[in-house]
């Protein structure tokens, strides 16, 4: 289960615990927090929703991404979906490698490919409206009605 | 029968999470066009389309008792 | 105390906490464990020994570095010093900024200071003998006496 | 007086954590000479030095009360 999504909050350590291994000298772990300000706009609280079996596959597809383009990096993913309140942590991602060098250019990787291809969705809710992230104009749209092969292979 | 599953501001605009349809042999486009007419939805343009779980181009023939998921822009992360 | 020795094993959750904040959208972790094979060799364990009041400023410095670098970025890095057994954890990097581009870049350059300019020295202790890091082939040596300026400043 | 900390193998070797010199406007680089020679020690040539928690140059004058440190290629992280 090194790839999930939580309807409870995420414990940082369960996730690092997943990666960790004799052979790994660096663990790195990105986490996503719930932001109070953005753009001079503050967040009171948000909502994510997921397609939850198709998110749960890609995020797998992006550990077995990251295991071809470095294959003794260990990467495991936990994703909240829900009610998240400021400072909340909406996402985890942990990677260990012998290297470090590999283990932040992985993690990197991680959160890029996640930002791309994972069907989860967050909708912003501010004192004056609230509003599905996706649909904001600085989103990028996919015209072709899938990601480009580009995108995923690259 | 397909069924079409809504996220995000698609299930907000249509009031629910999925719809099904008696459909034969559409692509995705096919669908996509009748869904917005039919729904008077905005353009699916920007929107991305999964066949049982895994994305889909526009040219895709759709079959009996496939799932089709619409995704909006991802903000996951 | 964001800069800190430990005799204890670390708790990353409270290297973390300490970088939290409402403006934070990312948090980078990096953890150093104690690998046990390096170039074939089998490390049994290892001793971690620091010029302890110099090793602090300097983790301090490196604070200062990355607040120069990333105004927005507050960092925290706890080293532990005595002996670590196999996968046990010797140094844990948290750095938080608004945005992820920075968390992972900021949190690259702690440990490459640290590599660089920290008073710590580790003992690898394997089956067939024990030596102290820094004696082998490997490392940079400083023949100047003291690190390179742009080593500190680039 | 000035006092000088060992760390790693330089400890290993000497057998102690420090050492206690009656010196006078030494430099660094005359301090290094002066404890290459005293203790039969490997070269000195790859060890950095800090003067009271600060990295110093090999010409930098002591005085009295000084605490150098020789700290060889460090391996922290």
């Amino acid at each position: 289960m090194n790839f999930k999504l939580s309807k409870e909050p995420i414990v940082i350590q369960e996730v690092i615990d997943k990666v960790v291994k004799r052979d790994a000298g660096a663990v790195t772990t990105f986490i996503g927090t719930v932001r109070e300000m953005t753009k001079g706009k503050k967040t009171l609280f948000l909502i994510y929703e997921a397609y939850e079996p198709m998110a749960i596959k890609k995020l797998e597809q992006i550990g077995a991404e990251i295991k071809e383009r470095w294959p003794e990096a260990d990467t495991a993913i936990t994703h909240r979906v829900g009610k998240l309140d400021i400072t909340d942590i909406a996402v985890v991602i942990a990677v260990s490698t012998p290297h470090r060098h590999d283990a932040y250019e992985a993690n990197r990787y991680a959160i890029e490919r996640i930002k791309e291809i994972v069907p989860i969705w967050k909708k912003e809710h501010w004192e004056d409206g609230e509003k599905w992230v996706g649909n904001q104009l600085e989103t990028v749209p996919y015209p072709s009605g899938k990601p480009k092969e580009t995108d995923i292979h690259d | 029968m397909i069924k079409v599953l809504l996220f995000a501001q698609l299930r907000d605009d249509l009031g629910k999470e999925s719809i099904s349809l008696e459909g034969n042999s559409w692509s995705v486009a096919e669908l996509k066009k009748k869904m917005t007419a039919d729904y008077q939805l905005a353009s699916l343009e920007t929107v991305m389309t999964a066949v049982n779980e895994e994305f889909a181009d526009d040219d895709t023939i759709l079959s009996d008792g496939d799932i089709v998921a619409f995704i909006p822009p991802v903000s996951g992360g």
